[in-house]
């Protein structure tokens, strides 16, 4: 699955993108949360207060809850400050 | 889906506010109204040198035409434009603009201002901050007002 | 009585909407919110040729100005402008001007539709039809929808 | 007194203009409807609604109970329909 990090995400992380494999276990969008945030402190720097950051699968906005199993995209930002 | 024009763009460089106005009023006489916004860099009191948009390429584009095309199922307009700007902007300059017609000018100027609204909780746009004195900038906070403004729209509508 | 520039003008010819755009913005940096709205003349499906647009010299000017001077003193606006043609129009062609300008948006929005929904209502200025089948055309009516739109902003502000 | 006429009651009265000397009994603006109705066909069927036609003195909207004693000019018109 392609990872897309934007803003303060993209930072924190220090990558603009990656592609991971998914572990079973990881179904909905908070479940993808709690997993990156244990692949180092650069991700639980980034995602260190998880409700705060928005999701969007395939390029449409999606809540933590929603599954992301069918997903080819999923991006991870911080609320969004455009116009 | 609407059978109206909808002109939905994202760019770095200026647009021209007045070829889209003509663009959706050239060679038409049942337009009665028109209502423009554009959204200027602020340099919040001198302290800005610039301000610098980061956007989701291909979802920045998506998402303002899905809150045009509830604009536009919402509101009886004859026509819509958004267009944003990404990359660094100087305090004066141009960020957004919209643009909504209509035979009369409640349902342009509700339009225009249902789409900014949203354009600002739901398009993938990060303002970065530049300073003037040199200090890195940060990212800017979003705002409760502009939730609050998106919500008094009622449902889910965008 | 306002600090900001108030533009009002009374005019035969047609306006320059980016003209006095740039006028409110140009040289500062504190514009963070630009609002326009043109009412052009409509064909009403072709059975018109043409609005002729009567007002009282004078009165006309000093009553927009008045309305803009409540708006001013209502909403943090930056600056106002109302431009009003009068004479022969023809569909298609621009009627009436507002811009206002602000920190932020909603100021502008509210500001500009408060000084459509009080000029439509307040400034004295009446549209005679004249018919593209060469009848005689009439005075248009006063419509109720335009004093509704008014009494939404409550009280006698303008 | 100076009185201007607007749009159709302009058209009706078939005068833009005129200088009157009002008798001493007209105090308001609704008085001043009344007495010049009673000048000619042509004043009657301009204001034979006297509660749709609108005055205003020295440019400045005025409500028909309003006095017009000190009024330099007064004009008559239908309802605005600018914008």
């Amino acid at each position: 699955m392609r990872l897309l990090y934007f803003a303060w995400v993209r930072e924190r992380i220090g990558k603009t993108e990656e592609t991971v494999d998914l572990p079973a276990h990881v179904r909905t969008g908070a479940d993808l949360l709690a997993w990156l945030k244990t692949r180092g402190e650069e991700y639980d720097h980034a995602l260190e207060r998880p409700d705060v950051i928005r999701l969007a699968m395939d390029q449409m906005h999606i809540r933590q809850d929603e599954t992301i199993a069918e997903a080819r995209e999923i991006a991870l930002f911080p609320p969004m400050t455009g116009g | 889906m609407t059978a109206i024009p909808i002109t939905i763009r994202v760019q770095a460089e200026p647009f021209d506010s007045e070829a889209e106005v003509a663009s959706l009023t050239a060679g038409r006489t049942d337009v009665g109204a028109v209502v423009t916004f554009q959204g200027l860099c602020r340099s919040e009191g001198g302290s800005l040198a610039a301000l610098e948009l980061e956007h989701y390429p291909g979802m920045a584009e998506a998402e303002i035409r899905r809150v045009a095309e509830a604009a536009a199922a919402r509101w009886p307009v004859l026509g819509l434009a958004a267009i944003h700007r990404h990359g660094k902007i100087a305090p004066g300059a141009p960020i957004v603009l919209v643009v909504a017609t209509s035979s009369h000018r409640q349902a342009a100027f509700e339009a225009a201002a249902f789409l900014m609204d949203f354009l600002k909780t739901r398009a993938p746009f990060w303002k970065k901050e530049h300073h003037a004195d040199g200090r890195e900038g940060g990212w800017v906070d979003a705002r409760e007002t502009d939730d609050a403004a998106a919500a008094r729209w009622g449902g889910n509508d965008a």
